[in-house]
């Protein structure tokens, strides 16, 4: 066992952090690992990159990455993420942060975010809970899951981010599970290389937190619970992307050509300098 | 290059809000995010034309909490970024405010006051959300707040928001309100070349060695900008020096906020300003702000008159309060008469800075604002 | 579906015409006679005795007759339907009357020429012979045959030599062609083999162009991974299903093989009978078309949809690599379909006493081709695998696999013997010192250039010994292996050692080759291998319309004769979709709907599914195209509410009754299907066996049309015996149907059984259109039953079967 | 192809497989075992050793049967576990 040797991806994590918060089996590691992975095959600029995440445990993820970084507050990180794209275009303005920070605070923000397709990458670990307030009911819960504000069992329905953020309007949307690192990681590079805006939501296990009360206490209970379930049914219907215990759809399911939000307005401002000179 | 495309200069007749934006073009905000709201729509829908005719970007957002966000991220991606709502809007914004605060970012933040509480009273004046401005967000933070009293003030005073932001990293509020707004008045506005614009400090350490929240002696840190390669993070957590979080030691949360206040409270002298009308031998002054203080000048003028020695103190800056100026005319006049929009929010900073001085509070709430005749009244009653 | 003709009212005029032949009928029956007595009989209106009814005169005076007195049904009495009945049809319908209103006596060869020293007898038979025809004739009802139209589209099974020439012919002359391989690439055996006799060409050379013409031709399209699932519809139409195994690999590959380069995994390379190594992710050879490499999913370490190693997506760069794939059915509409599945070849290593799989030197010459095949894993050196050293002696065993008893494949494979003899010239070319032994059999170079090619082999030394080795002992240290056997011309032992034996393994039916027997609804022969309409006259085509053969799956065959094939095959169905229609006999079944109970029976024994039974519609519904005019749904039918045009229940009891109208206990009435049995009685009388004049032929087209009725209603009428005679099970020209009529005599021999009848007055016989002596045998041992029997027998059966003998 | 294969592969011993050196960062793992649980050719388990967050971080049972997919190191939440391939002069 030799140990000289840096781990190859260290360059992309800032040393002062690591080692991060999560708990062991915790999926967020490995959504770095495959974010940074993409960097990496990318050879991506780390200077023109801005990692913006909002509250919860894979909020962190901004303070980990070693490139322009903020930390929001609860769901506001679409917001400021479209402030700064706006504000410089030339940035690649990623978003990675949680099912609860995204879509229960933040709904709101990352529907108009899509449907104004602004240039910014949006990645959602959903570990179906707020993991990092001790495990409470969220919009990914699934039904009868249990959790600390749901004792009796979740009568809540879960949102379908794919189909959400297909429906919203995305250019690019798509589901893997942190099992899936290869194909997670391709499609991340894929969407960093793409206009518009864009979406993978990424199921990962929160064993201390959400398996415990559900009959998965390590992460390797959950990852099999990934292996034995998830199908690649890409550019299937994403109304049809279902998570459920015996079935988990993965896939690639939008990906579309669309004029950015700050494309489009700096093609209008070109215009109408060119009438306003003509006047 | 065209008329349309420059910046304004020569005089002009518009109303508060137009002057407003236009003040923040020529202050240099190329970033306006914003929610529709009465009485500050006009802003928006000014820079909504004018923005991209100066290359700026205009969006209008989901909502309140959205704008502010926008900005803050606009700022941190080096541009000057500018919100404007009213009171409504204005609540919705303190989480992001506090936000901003934390993360010393320069901004400003327009809030066009109106009757409230809640919905209140859309379409008429007020100045109920002053002390909102003060301590609109939780936890302990200090911002600056400006209070025009005139449509010229409402254009001079959002370039010194900006000028302010920038000088100190902080969110800048300029608490005007629906008269000024609305009201349509002659504004001189100077050549680009005669506007004092002042700009945030850039850093003179290397990106390997910047530390974001590094102050340099003023309390203020230098501030590197996305992109520019220093690869620095910030966050709304309690964070050390090079921003990192430090959510377990209490030296770090006492430094930061410490310092968060002091940076303001430590350089009241150059941001405080106030007008001071016939207070020399005054016996009776009015403390008076926005709207309000024009009523309360043509009063002082009825009341020299009428042989009683009023005199005027305007306060232009509401936030860090103008202790000193208070205090000063607090030793020389018997009595001090405070007219505002309110049930009593500033009268009670100007209490304390009186101390032994005696200080009436003169009461509106409504339609319109004091009329001259009520402040004289008050004068006579207390001289 | 096909509504009961109502007869028509105008009265019916039969005229009968009783042939001479020459002096071959003439000879042994009084024609005259049997003419004048034809006369007699009911609705004959004109019987004539002439010497050649066949002839021009004979055809042109029947034209005339027709004219001149109106005849509407036509009679005669000559030689069998088989040889004529064609001729007389065309006759009729030049006169016009519907050939259907046409019918034959077999007085030939099922009487004169059975019957040479017996006159009176044989012409007593043939009068009853043509009663039964008269009586047939004026039940017969006139009918138009359907036309079925044909899509001009072709489905090959099978990617080998055969299926590749089958499909450029094809496709060639203009029609879509649909080639199916189960493999990853085209080419099948010839791909694998070094050189081909007598000529020693580069096999993959002289393959390859033909396999990428193939790949690229416009009218081909290429299904390879793929298999036939699902086959339905008939001549001309037929549905099919296609399962298309996922190649994991896009089009976009250019076949680089960097992937296979990092493939961490490894697997034996079947293509080289596991010689040679490939990746998981691989092309099984060079010049495989498609070229597309594909992705062995077994082997490789991506499972479950996850990807563990991506090193080949990585190094993919035209990105065409997709674990996605799924496998697709794939639907096609064709209207002919050619069956090249070609043949698996004997697994040596159930021999114990050649220790193949034990000795290493011991390999096969399919293993033989691939090491001295350059391209293959030696790059052409022939080494043997024990020590990678070229073995100085080398020896052939021929015969493994083929014309053994012990092995049950008693065929000769046909190729191994020139095989065996180039790979000795091949060895010879290339180390000339090598001394080579061939243990054979025979020696078979019977073909076109193979005897100079055998001659050349003998003259380089190679040394042929008669008389297979009993065994083979291995040194253990040297790994040489000593042969011992008898030479049988020198009558002595032998005991020979080598360095290395080349096992000369035969060809034989492909393992799934029940697959394609059931979904194509084919028959087999013994051996296994698919089996032909006719072995002469129609070698290429299958029993069911619209279906042929090419290469191997018929039999083992060598290049060229599976080349030839692939031709042949490829102009019989060209044939069919230039015509771009067919037509059906119209022997198909007819419904009586009111009597039809929807019981679903018939749409159950039908071989070739062209019965169905709509429920909504309350009635079954019959694809008279799909029909193979076997009658065994009209037999099979409890309710009587089906029976077979042109050999209708009224016709046959007709017949039964005409038998059975005098002197009935003297008689054996039998029941002959028209492909075996009524042509091996044809072959009877054409190699002139004599057997008793008792017995009476009613020719059914298979003995599956033989109701259990028709059966019974002989006996009612008193017949001494019946026999029921059809094709061999498994050699059934309708597929299985003769399986029906086995068990409708085993139903029949218990009835009796259970009324105390002698059941051996039933007698069943399976006999082949080549075994004549077969039925005159069985004639014979039934003529004792005749003599034997007792009145009191006969008449209790009439008893027994009193139900039957009242209508039909 | 359905031909029974009885003979070893001339080639086999050609193949070369690239030489892997594992590296473990032991301190850094959390031990979660996904390392170890899908490995394709499970090369890892679980050692005895207690490292310093108190978890019992893989071990290296046969690093010959490694592949260098790095699947581990793919899949691991705490970059502590990477695969180099031994630069030949090693290898082979």
């Amino acid at each position: 066992m030799v140990q000289e040797l840096p781990h190859p991806f260290s360059k992309y994590l800032r040393s002062a952090m690591m080692p991060h918060i999560w708990c062991s089996g915790c999926g967020n590691g490995i959504v770095l690992n495959c974010f940074v992975h993409a960097l990496d095959e990318l050879q991506l600029d780390l200077d023109k990159l801005v990692v913006v995440s909002g509250i919860g445990c894979i909020g962190r993820t901004a303070g980990y990455t070693n490139a322009d970084s903020f930390h929001t507050t609860h769901g506001r990180a679409i917001p400021f993420a479209t402030g700064v794209k706006l504000a410089n275009p030339e940035l690649e303005v990623v978003v990675i942060s949680g099912d609860g920070d995204l879509f229960a605070i933040g709904g709101n923000h990352f529907i108009h975010a899509a449907r104004r397709n602004i240039g910014i990458k949006v990645i959602c670990a959903n570990n179906f809970n707020y993991g990092m307030t001790g495990g409470q009911q969220g919009p990914t819960t699934p039904l009868e899951s249990i959790t600390n504000t749901t004792p009796y069992g979740n009568i809540e329905h879960p949102f379908n981010l794919v189909h959400l953020a297909a429906a919203s309007g995305a250019t690019y949307v798509a589901r893997w599970t942190t099992l899936h690192v290869r194909r997670l990681t391709q499609s991340i590079k894929r969407m960093l290389q793409k206009e518009g805006f864009c979406f993978i939501e990424v199921v990962s296990p929160c064993p201390e937190i959400f398996g415990r009360q559900n009959k998965m206490r390590t992460g390797l209970e959950m990852m099999e619970w990934f292996r034995r379930s998830s199908v690649v049914e890409n550019f299937s219907d994403p109304s049809k992307a279902e998570i459920t215990s015996e079935k988990i759809v993965v896939g690639e399911f939008v990906n579309v050509t669309k004029v950015s939000y700050e494309k489009f307005f700096h093609e209008k401002l070109a215009q109408i300098n060119e009438k306003a000179v003509e006047w | 290059m065209t008329k349309k495309r420059a910046l304004l200069s020569g005089v002009h007749f518009m109303n508060g809000d137009i002057a407003c934006a236009e003040g923040a073009l020529a202050a240099g905000c190329r970033f306006f995010a914003g929610y529709p709201i009465t009485p500050a729509t006009e802003i928006a829908e000014h820079l909504s034309r004018r923005m991209p005719e100066l290359g700026g970007i205009y969006i209008q957002m989901e909502d309140e909490i959205a704008s502010i966000a926008a900005v803050i991220g606009a700022s941190y991606a080096g541009l000057k970024a500018m919100t404007a709502t009213s009171g409504p809007g204005f609540s919705l914004m303190q989480e992001n405010i506090g936000l901003a605060a934390m993360t010393e970012t320069p901004c400003v933040i327009v809030d066009i006051m109106r009757g409230g509480p809640s919905t209140g009273q859309p379409t008429l004046p007020g100045q109920q959300d002053v002390m909102q401005a003060k301590w609109g967000s939780h936890g302990d933070y200090a911002t600056i707040a400006l209070s025009p009293s005139s449509v010229q003030e409402m254009f001079n005073l959002t370039i010194e928001a900006f000028n302010l932001a920038e000088a100190y990293r902080v969110p800048t509020l300029l608490m005007g309100d629906e008269i000024v707004a609305h009201m349509w008045e002659k504004v001189v506005v100077p050549h680009a070349s005669e506007i004092k614009i002042v700009n945030r400090k850039k850093p003179s350490a290397s990106p390997g060695k910047y530390g974001p929240f590094v102050p340099d002696d003023d309390l203020v840190p230098p501030m590197a900008c996305f992109g520019e390669g220093y690869r620095f993070h910030a966050t709304g957590l309690t964070h050390d020096e090079m921003g990192y979080p430090r959510t377990q030691s209490s030296e770090v949360q006492a430094k930061l906020v410490k310092r968060l206040c002091e940076k303001i409270s430590r350089n009241e002298d150059k941001i405080v300003k106030v007008e001071e009308v016939m207070l020399e031998d005054a016996d009776v002054a009015v403390v008076a702000y926005g709207i309000v203080a024009r009523a309360a000048l043509s009063a002082v003028r009825k009341a020299r008159e009428a042989g009683i020695k009023a005199g005027l103190l305007r306060l232009i800056t509401l936030w860090p309060f103008p202790e000193k100026p208070v205090a000063k005319i607090a030793n020389q006049t018997k009595a001090i008469v405070v007219p505002e929009m309110n049930c009593g929010q500033i009268v009670r900073e100007v209490q304390r800075a009186a101390k032994t001085t005696p200080v009436s509070f003169l009461s509106k709430l409504g339609e319109e604002p004091h009329t001259p005749k009520e402040i004289f009244e008050s004068i006579r009653r207390n001289a | 579906m096909t509504e009961k003709v109502e007869p028509e009212s105008e009265e019916i005029r039969i005229g009968v015409y009783v042939c001479h032949c020459g002096l071959n009928i003439a000879g042994s029956v009084h024609c005259e006679d049997v003419a004048k007595f034809a006369a007699t009989l009911p609705h004959v209106v004109l019987a004539k005795d002439n010497r050649y009814t066949c002839s021009d005169q004979g055809q042109e005076q029947i034209k005339n007759d027709i004219k001149e007195h109106r005849l509407n049904r036509l009679v005669v009495a000559s030689c069998s339907p088989r040889l004529h009945e064609t001729t007389f049809r065309k006759t009729c319908e030049e006169a016009g009357v519907n050939k259907y209103l046409f019918e034959m006596a077999n007085i030939r060869e099922q009487c004169s020429w059975v019957h040479l020293h017996d006159i009176e007898a044989a012409t007593e038979k043939a009068k009853d012979l043509v009663k039964m025809a008269v009586a047939k004739a004026a039940l017969l009802q006139p009918a138009e045959e359907i036309e079925v139209p044909i899509i001009r589209k072709a489905l090959i099974i099978g990617g080998g030599i055969a299926g590749i020439q089958a499909a450029l012919d094809l496709a060639d002359t203009g029609y879509k062609v649909y080639l199916v391989e189960k493999e990853p690439s085209i080419g099948g055996m010839m791909a694998r083999i070094d050189k081909t006799f007598p000529t020693m060409d580069c096999s993959i050379c002289i393959l390859a162009p033909k396999m990428s013409d193939a790949g690229h031709h416009p009218n081909i399209e290429l299904l390879t991974q793929s298999e036939v699932v699902e086959v339905k519809g008939y001549i001309g139409n037929f549905h099919i299903k296609i399962l298309k195994k996922p190649r994991y690999v896009t089009k976009d590959c250019s076949a680089c093989s960097e992937c296979a380069k990092v493939c961490p995994t490894i697997a034996p390379n079947e293509f080289d009978v596991g010689l040679a190594i490939r990746h998981a992710i691989y092309t099984p050879f060079a010049q495989a078309v498609p070229s597309t490499f594909t992705i062995d999913m077994a082997l490789c370490l991506n499972k479950d949809g996850v990807i563990v190693c991506d090193k080949c997506i990585k190094a993919c760069e035209r990105q065409a690599i997709d674990f996605e794939m799924k496998p697709e059915t794939v639907e096609l509409e064709v209207g002919t379909i050619i069956v090249a599945t070609g043949a698996d070849v004997f697994d040596p290593s159930v021999l114990p006493q050649y220790g193949y799989g034990k000795y290493p030197n011991v390999i096969t010459s399919l293993e033989f081709e691939r090491l001295i095949n350059a391209g293959g894993p030696s790059s052409g050196h022939l080494i043997r695998p024990s020590d990678m050293k070229i073995p100085k002696r080398v020896a052939f065993i021929q015969c493994v696999g083929s014309r053994s008893e012990r092995n049950k494949r008693l065929y000769c494979s046909n190729v191994c013997c020139m095989n065996t003899i180039k790979d000795s010239l091949l060895i010879k070319e290339h180390w000339p010192e090598t001394e080579l032994y061939v243990f054979y059999v025979d020696i078979r170079a019977y073909g076109k250039g193979f005897e100079d090619l055998y001659k050349r082999a003998r003259k380089e030394g190679v040394m042929f010994i008669r008389g297979l080795p009993a065994y083979i002992i291995e040194d253990r240290k040297t790994r040489n292996l000593l042969l011992v056997g008898e030479n049988t011309l020198q009558k002595e032992l032998y005991k020979i050692n080598v360095d290395m034996t080349v096992l000369s393994i035969g060809l034989e039916p492909r393992k799934d080759s029940e697959i394609i027997q059931r979904l194509l609804t084919l028959s087999r022969t013994q051996d296994g291998f698919f089996m032909e309409a006719h072995p002469k006259l129609r070698p290429v085509d299958a029993a069911t319309g619209g279906i042929f053969f090419a290469g191997c799956a018929e039999a083992p065959k060598d290049i060229k004769d599976s080349v030839t094939q692939a031709s042949a095959a490829a102009a019989r169905a060209g044939i069919l979709m230039a015509k771009g229609k067919v037509t059906v006999e119209a022997i198909t079944p007819l419904s009586y709907a009111e009597k039809c109970k929807l019981c679903g029976l018939c749409t159950k024994v039908c071989p070739y599914n062209a019965i169905t039974l709509n429920r909504e519609l309350k009635r079954i519904e019959i694809i008279e195209a799909a029909c193979g005019g076997c009658g065994t749904c009209a037999a099979e039918c409890p309710f009587g509410a089906l029976t077979q045009n042109h050999f209708t229940d009224e016709q046959i009891m007709a017949q039964i009754d005409a038998v059975t109208e005098y002197n009935a206990e003297k008689k054996i009435v039998a029941f002959c299907c028209n492909w075996c049995a009524y042509a091996g009685a044809d072959f009877a009388g054409v190699s002139r066996m004599q057997y008793p004049p008792s017995v009476r032929i009613i020719r059914t087209m298979c003995s599956g049309r033989v109701a259990t009725k028709f059966v019974e209603r002989a006996f009612a009428k008193g017949a001494a015996a019946v026999l029921v005679a059809g094709c061999h099970p498994g050699d059934c020209h309708y597929i299985n149907a003769n399986y029906h009529t086995q068990k409708r005599v085993e139903r029949l021999w218990k009835k009796m059984e259970q009324n105390g009848l002698a059941k051996e007055r039933l007698q069943l016989l399976w006999a082949s259109a080549a075994e004549g002596e077969r039925f005159a045998s069985k004639i014979l041992e039934m003529q004792e039953i005749v003599e034997n029997i007792r009145q009191e027998e006969i008449e209790k059966a009439k008893k027994i079967f009193q139900k039957a003998s009242e209508g039909n | 192809m359905p031909e029974r294969i009885m003979h070893e592969p001339l080639d086999g011993k050609k193949v070369k497989k690239p030489k892997a050196e594992i590296h473990i960062i032991s301190d850094q793992c959390k031990g979660c075992g996904f390392c170890i649980e899908y490995c394709p050719k499970k090369v890892l388990e679980e050692s005895q050793e207690i490292n310093a967050r108190g978890v019992h971080p893989p071990k290296i049972v046969d690093e010959s049967k490694c592949i260098i997919c790095s699947f581990c190191t793919a899949v691991c939440p705490d970059f502590a576990i990477f695969v180099v391939e031994k630069p030949c002069k090693e290898a082979c």
